[in-house]
């Protein structure tokens, strides 16, 4: 490992396109172009994560009580799916860098795998949500589940109001797996092809940071829904 | 290092020299450019064309206005016409205008880079800016939109009959435009200044722009997260806005101008940064108090995002909070009032010489401060309460944005027209021009304080009940008028400068700079020939320079040779 | 133009350290699942939900920490991707300067819509002796 | 035409104060424009390229006094001008505490004003000179703004939440209401006047039955107590605090501790949220037993103003008791028949459908 570590870029066929001097500052500017990219995402998670704490502080017991119609067991599988799929990226990037590239291809392919593990839970929630018609349309139904003691304690508007962030907030995360699952698939197919186009590490590394960033807007929706305390 | 290289080997103009316009002539070659100049002549001609159709919005508005009871439109038009005004004007106008055009041309060459850090993400930069617009146009013609540009909720989320959604969702792709241009210019100024070229060595063109991208950053994902949450709302009814979901209309104001109010900056700082090039250029001075001006574009930009609440003053938001964005609103107009001091004392013991960017950019002045001022009343709580939602207002945003943007951008055309086309302009009409939108801009603007202050809301159409603004709407509508006949004049003998203007040297003012001194007539694909090195501070200008070209030699048909 | 020895780029990070990562990802998400069912099943520890609250968005931040620090190699990276990396985090924050608003309006509480739904609601005609 | 007008009539004292700052402002705006304007002028001819004989020697681009100097004095100017449009902002959010009320009900495109003793005015207000005026105001559809130019005030009337605004009217005439938020399509015909009178006009209005709109029978005490005794409320609100409920005597301005540990100051906005959200607060040793009350704003407006009545003076109180009894009676007897239908009952099926524009039933008055 350790010889790894150092020599790992010896046979480095990165590309330097003919704006930049040379290899340090294009790597450095991907670097600062893709954080500063984040920057916007997490503003953009922001302002519904804002939305939410605000909703939560003003209706906090409703929110909790609302809390308890998520499934808080496929939360967790999910967030293991999640990070399981991180660490399968880290190593898609090590092997990049070390110009493994079958090794490369297995990892990312697993780290579709989680991807789709995990939308096919989300299936599961959303789907048993559509059903007990939880999804705030006009033919919403409150109460819900048959529980007196919900509906006592939970107004309408404050359930349509939670399970509206909820679908808004996972819902657009959802959207960034699936933005992911694209990334993902057109990158493998690339190595797979071993095309020329993704010899440089650096594009598999910002497709990494893209979803490590998915990963990381899960780690606080998580305990946000699913482990709200009273 | 004063010697350009064309003063040595004087063009000969009838031989084709290769540059960034000449290199290719197929439309293919200027639709798939990565070349961030091309890039930016493109931008050039889109805004314009947007230019025209929000103009023509406004101009429906105020001939609207003169009669107390409308003129020809029904009261759904004339919403839907100065809404179309209002987002056209802001999401694909100003926002746009001088980051995306000058700042796009001259960044890179300002810095000494080959091209902007990512080529290609700035052309799909461009293509989600024409995406958006045309998503915007189609909104338009499929019957427009009534909400204002401001999108309240729950008129926009719930009960407007109009195109909110597909309004909402050109926005949301220009905004995506706009925050790929704010990445790559970031990067840009970070990782590819050329050789020697320090952070206080930049241009204060530059600074602007940095402090311009990160408030695109930082607000842009806000505001388009905040909107697509109300078309969601309209689609699914998936609310976080609406009182029926338990949820407060005002969270949106808040949402709404966390980015909108920065983006007032996002408009005026550009413009900071190409005033400051040319009053230095022209007063043949180095920039009074350099740090100063870059740090309050800073300032700015960071302040900028703690005086949102001023909005809402008589929104029923707290006391406290009021209180205090009225007090970060008074303390931002201090960076301002800071860089239009510092312009006029770089005048002092200038040499200066009234060509018609510096024209523009004094005009700027002239409206700039009155715009800034008049902030003032809007930034205090106690007059603002009497003040916001009238036409003070729409009075005192127009001199920022169209008195401060419009007149820098301009300034900024006329300046880099040169670099730009390779041609010169009639300075005789470009003189004209400036004061007859100076003028108009004043007729049309000053009314409309008085109008303010006497208590017309904005966005009225009827106002039969209070005949006494009539005289005041009349003679604003008129200066619309002057103003329109002004905007064409640069149009027509820009256009016409193309194909009859003097052919321009390298350097027509002799100013400083990379973009000026270490570029060819009209630079080449890649900018420079070689990378520049920077071994002196920004702006070293001297009495002892060369005057810039004299007016005789800028008329039509003119040989510019006979000045070397 | 590529060159082999530079000494800014391509930090590769030996697989032990990111497993390493995982692992504590992993430990640290189990502690904020137990601790959050240990407060449910346990009426004394339900009282202290602010504590409750504030593990949980701890142990949230912490992985959050481990995930940019390690796994986006921000540990490895420039003070300036250092610097945007934590930027935007920061002004994040700047937003719940809206809790000025929200936390002072003494005297205009936000209320809900009174059109709620009729058919939705409990009606007060049930109510005895009316 | 009319004679120029530069400013709007100052129709009470707070305008009057309100037009010392603003011209303060105007004098501040004028003097930096003039001296920018006169300087940069001023520099722009004698430093004209062509003028060879000035001084341009030992130019100076730093000077860190200077650049200080122009610092410090604008933020001291600032502060100055914070300072005193934060004192004006107290004096327009704190209402007299004598003030008569009114209510407003802003909707689509028109205000509908309610005065406490019944009389409902669409788009017209009359109020006496001189006395204090406190306006509760609410909408009913998308946010409006309330905007009386010549008493310098405006606040929003936001849905689902009270605001309120005030003034001392002390110039008898007739005044411009507007809309200054935009709010649809007749944005600019949600409009009307206010007529201030003199204290004998004011009396004679008032016996006229408020002259060409329909007083109504009875007054918003009396209405409220109607929709009181209608709902039930009196089965556990009563003259005393039971183990069901706390009384509603002497409530307004007393501080209610919530049983999640807040303190809240009863006023308008509680007693509305109390009613139609009573889950949101439950007074510290009840238990949260009252349902939710599907009312119209109007109806809630009056139980406001009849609660708040209750706290007015013990006398007051008694004798509502007195009313309250004969009410009752006479309610239970018209419930039996059928039920009471208030005249500004809005159709409860708005929410259900929110992309259309929902048509309300404004035209019932």
């Amino acid at each position: 490992m350790a010889l790894e570590a150092t020599h790992g870029n010896q046979m480095n066929p990165q590309k330097v396109y003919e704006q930049f001097e040379d290899i340090d500052q294009q790597n450095e500017s991907y670097l600062v172009g893709m954080w500063s990219f984040l920057i916007t995402e997490i503003m953009f998670f922001g302002v519904l994560i804002f939305c939410y704490t605000l909703y939560r502080w003003q209706y906090q017991p409703s929110f909790y009580a609302m809390s308890k119609l998520l499934d808080m067991k496929m939360g967790t599988i999910n967030t293991i799916i999640l990070l399981t799929s991180s660490f399968t990226m880290v190593l898609a990037v090590h092997y990049a860098q070390i110009q493994r590239r079958a090794a490369q291809l297995y990892a990312l392919l697993f780290t579709i795998l989680c991807a789709f593990g995990f939308l096919i839970v989300k299936y599961f929630e959303y789907s048993h949500k559509f059903h007990v018609n939880l999804f705030p349309n006009p033919t919403f139904v409150w109460p819900a589940l048959d529980n007196p003691a919900l509906t006592a304690s939970v107004p309408e508007p404050v359930a349509k109001m939670f399970f509206s962030l909820y679908f808004a907030m996972t819902g657009l995360h959802g959207i960034h797996v699936v933005v992911g699952i694209l990334l993902l698939g057109a990158l493998s197919y690339l190595v797979w092809k071993k095309s020329t186009l993704v010899e440089d590490f650096m594009v598999t590394e910002m497709i990494g940071l893209y979803w490590h960033f998915v990963d990381l807007v899960w780690i606080f929706l998580f305990p946000l829904f699913y482990l709200m305390p009273k | 290092m004063s010697k350009t290289l064309d003063k040595k080997h004087p063009n000969n103009s009838h031989q084709e020299e290769v540059n960034y316009i000449t290199v290719d002539y197929t439309m293919k070659s200027w639709f798939i450019t990565k070349d961030h100049k091309r890039i930016g002549m493109l931008y050039l001609a889109t805004v314009l064309v947007f230019f025209f159709v929000g103009s023509v919005a406004a101009g429906f508005v105020r001939f609207e206005l003169t009669s107390p009871t409308g003129q020809i439109l029904e009261s759904e038009t004339f919403n839907r016409m100065f809404t179309a005004h209002g987002v056209v004007m802001i999401f694909f106008f100003l926002l746009i205008a001088i980051p995306a055009v000058l700042g796009n041309f001259f960044l890179p060459l300002m810095l000494g880079a080959r091209d902007l850090a990512f080529p290609k993400l700035n052309l799909l930069s461009y293509y989600l800016y024409l995406g958006g617009g045309l998503f915007g146009v189609v909104a338009l013609v499929s019957g427009g939109v009534d909400t204002g540009w401001t999108f309240y909720t729950p008129l926009s989320s719930m009960y407007s009959n109009s195109q909110v959604v597909l309004t909402i969702t050109a926005a949301f792709i220009t905004g995506f435009s706009s925050i790929a241009t704010a990445v790559n210019f970031i990067v840009t100024i970070h990782k590819m200044r050329a050789p020697g070229l320090t952070w206080f060595r930049l241009p204060l063109f530059v600074w602007a722009h940095y402090a311009t991208s990160i408030i695109i950053l930082l607000g842009t994902p806000v505001v388009a997260i905040t909107l697509a949450l109300v078309a969601v709302e309209r689609l699914f009814h998936i609310g976080v806005f609406s009182p029926e979901y338990g949820g407060d209309p005002v969270l949106f104001q808040h949402m709404f101008w966390f980015y909108s109010h920065p983006a007032v900056y996002i408009m005026i700082l550009p413009a900071m940064g190409v005033v400051s090039e040319i009053i230095a250029c022209f007063a043949r001075n180095r920039v009074f108090g350099y740090e100063f001006i870059a740090a309050s574009s800073l300032a700015i930009g960071g302040l900028g995002f703690l005086v949102w609440g001023h909005h809402m003053f008589a929104s029923g938001e707290s006391y406290f909070q009021a209180a205090f964005f009225s007090l970060m609103t008074s303390l931002v107009a201090i960076p301002s009032a800071i860089k239009v001091f510092n312009w006029a004392a770089t005048l002092y013991k200038g040499m200066i010489y009234l060509t018609t960017p510096m024209a523009y950019a004094i005009g700027f002045l002239g409206l700039f401060v009155i715009g800034g001022l008049t902030g003032l009343y809007c930034s205090n709580l106690g007059v603002d309460v009497h003040l916001t939602g009238t036409y003070f207002i729409v009075a005192h945003f127009h001199y920022v944005m169209v008195g401060g943007t419009i007149m820098a951008l301009l300034a900024g055309i006329h300046f880099w027209w040169p670099k730009m086309t390779g041609r010169m302009y009639p300075e005789i009409w470009g003189k004209i021009g400036m004061l007859v939108i100076f003028s108009g801009f004043h007729m049309t603007f000053m009314p409309q304080f008085i109008l303010g202050f006497l208590g017309m809301p904005r966005r009225y159409h009827y106002y039969h009940f209070a005949p006494e603004f009539q005289a005041y709407n009349v003679f604003s509508t008129a200066g619309a008028g002057v103003l329109a006949i002004g905007f064409m004049i640069p149009v027509v003998y820009l256009l016409l400068s193309l194909k009859h203007g003097a052919k321009a040297p390298a350097n027509p003012w002799n100013a400083k700079g990379l973009e000026w001194e270490k570029t060819d007539r009209v630079p080449i694909t890649h900018n420079f020939r070689e990378i520049p090195v920077v071994t002196e501070e920004a702006y070293n200008y001297s009495i002892d320079d060369e005057p810039p070209i004299e007016a005789k030699y800028t008329k039509f048909g003119a040989v510019m040779e006979e000045k070397s | 133009m590529s060159n082999n020895h530079s000494e800014g780029h391509s930090h590769v990070i030996p697989i032990p350290v990111y497993f390493r990562t995982y692992l504590q990802l992993l430990v640290l998400m189990f502690l904020t699942v137990a601790v959050a069912v240990l407060a449910e099943s346990n009426p004394s520890l339900r009282e202290m939900s602010y504590l409750n609250n504030f593990v949980a968005m701890a142990i949230a931040t912490t992985k959050a920490m481990l995930v940019v620090w390690i796994f986006m190699g921000v540990k490895y990276s420039s003070n300036l991707t250092k610097f945007y990396a934590f930027f935007g985090f920061v002004w994040f924050s700047m937003m719940f300067l809206v809790y000025l608003d929200y936390a002072f309006r003494k005297d205009e509480i936000n209320t809900g819509w009174s059109h709620v739904p009729a058919n939705a609601l409990p009606r007060a005609k049930g109510i005895p002796g009316s | 035409m009319k004679e120029l007008k530069f400013s709007p009539t100052q129709a009470t004292e707070y305008a009057t104060r309100h037009d010392v700052l603003f011209y303060a402002l105007t004098a501040l705006v004028v003097l930096f424009t003039v001296l920018v304007g006169v300087a940069v002028l001023y520099l722009m001819i004698k430093y004209r390229a062509s003028n060879k004989n000035v001084d341009r020697t030992k130019r100076i681009h730093h000077h860190l006094g200077i650049e200080i100097a122009w610092t410090v004095i604008p933020t001291i100017l600032a502060l100055i001008i914070f300072f005193w449009g934060l004192l004006l902002f107290k004096e327009v959010k704190t209402p007299d505490k004598d003030s008569s009320d009114i209510y407003v009900i802003g909707k689509q495109w028109m205000w509908q004003f309610q005065h406490p003793n019944g009389i409902r005015e669409n788009n017209e207000l009359h109020v006496p000179v001189g006395r204090p005026v406190k306006i509760t105001m609410i909408s009913q559809d998308v946010i409006h703004s309330l905007y009386i130019p010549q008493f310098r005030v405006q606040f929003y009337t936001l849905p689902g939440r009270y605001t309120s605004m005030h003034f001392t009217p002390n110039v008898v005439g007739k005044f411009n209401i507007f809309c200054s938020m935009h709010c649809g399509a007749d944005h600019s015909k949600m409009g009307g006047y206010i007529h201030v009178l003199s204290p004998s006009d004011y009396t004679k209005w008032l016996e006229n039955g408020g002259n060409r709109f329909s007083k109504n029978s009875e007054s918003m005490i009396k209405s409220g107590l109607k929709t009181f005794a209608k709902n039930g409320c009196s089965n556990c609100h009563g003259g005393a605090d039971t183990y069901r409920a706390p009384s509603l005597h002497g409530l307004i301005g007393r501080k209610r501790k919530m049983n999640d540990g807040r303190v809240v100051i009863a006023d308008e906005a509680y007693i509305r949220e109390s009613i139609l959200t009573p889950y949101n607060n439950v007074v510290e040793g009840y238990e949260q037993i009252m349902p939710v009350y599907d009312l119209s704003e109007g109806e809630v407006l009056e139980l406001v103003e009849y609660i708040k009545s209750l706290s007015r003076a013990p006398s007051m109180f008694e004798e509502n008791e007195k009313v309250y009894k004969n009410t009752r009676n006479h309610v239970k007897n018209i419930s039996n028949s059928g039920e009471i239908n208030l005249e500004m009952r809005v159709d409860s099926g708005v929410s259900q459908s929110s992309v259309q524009q929902v048509q309300h039933v404004s035209e019932q008055n």
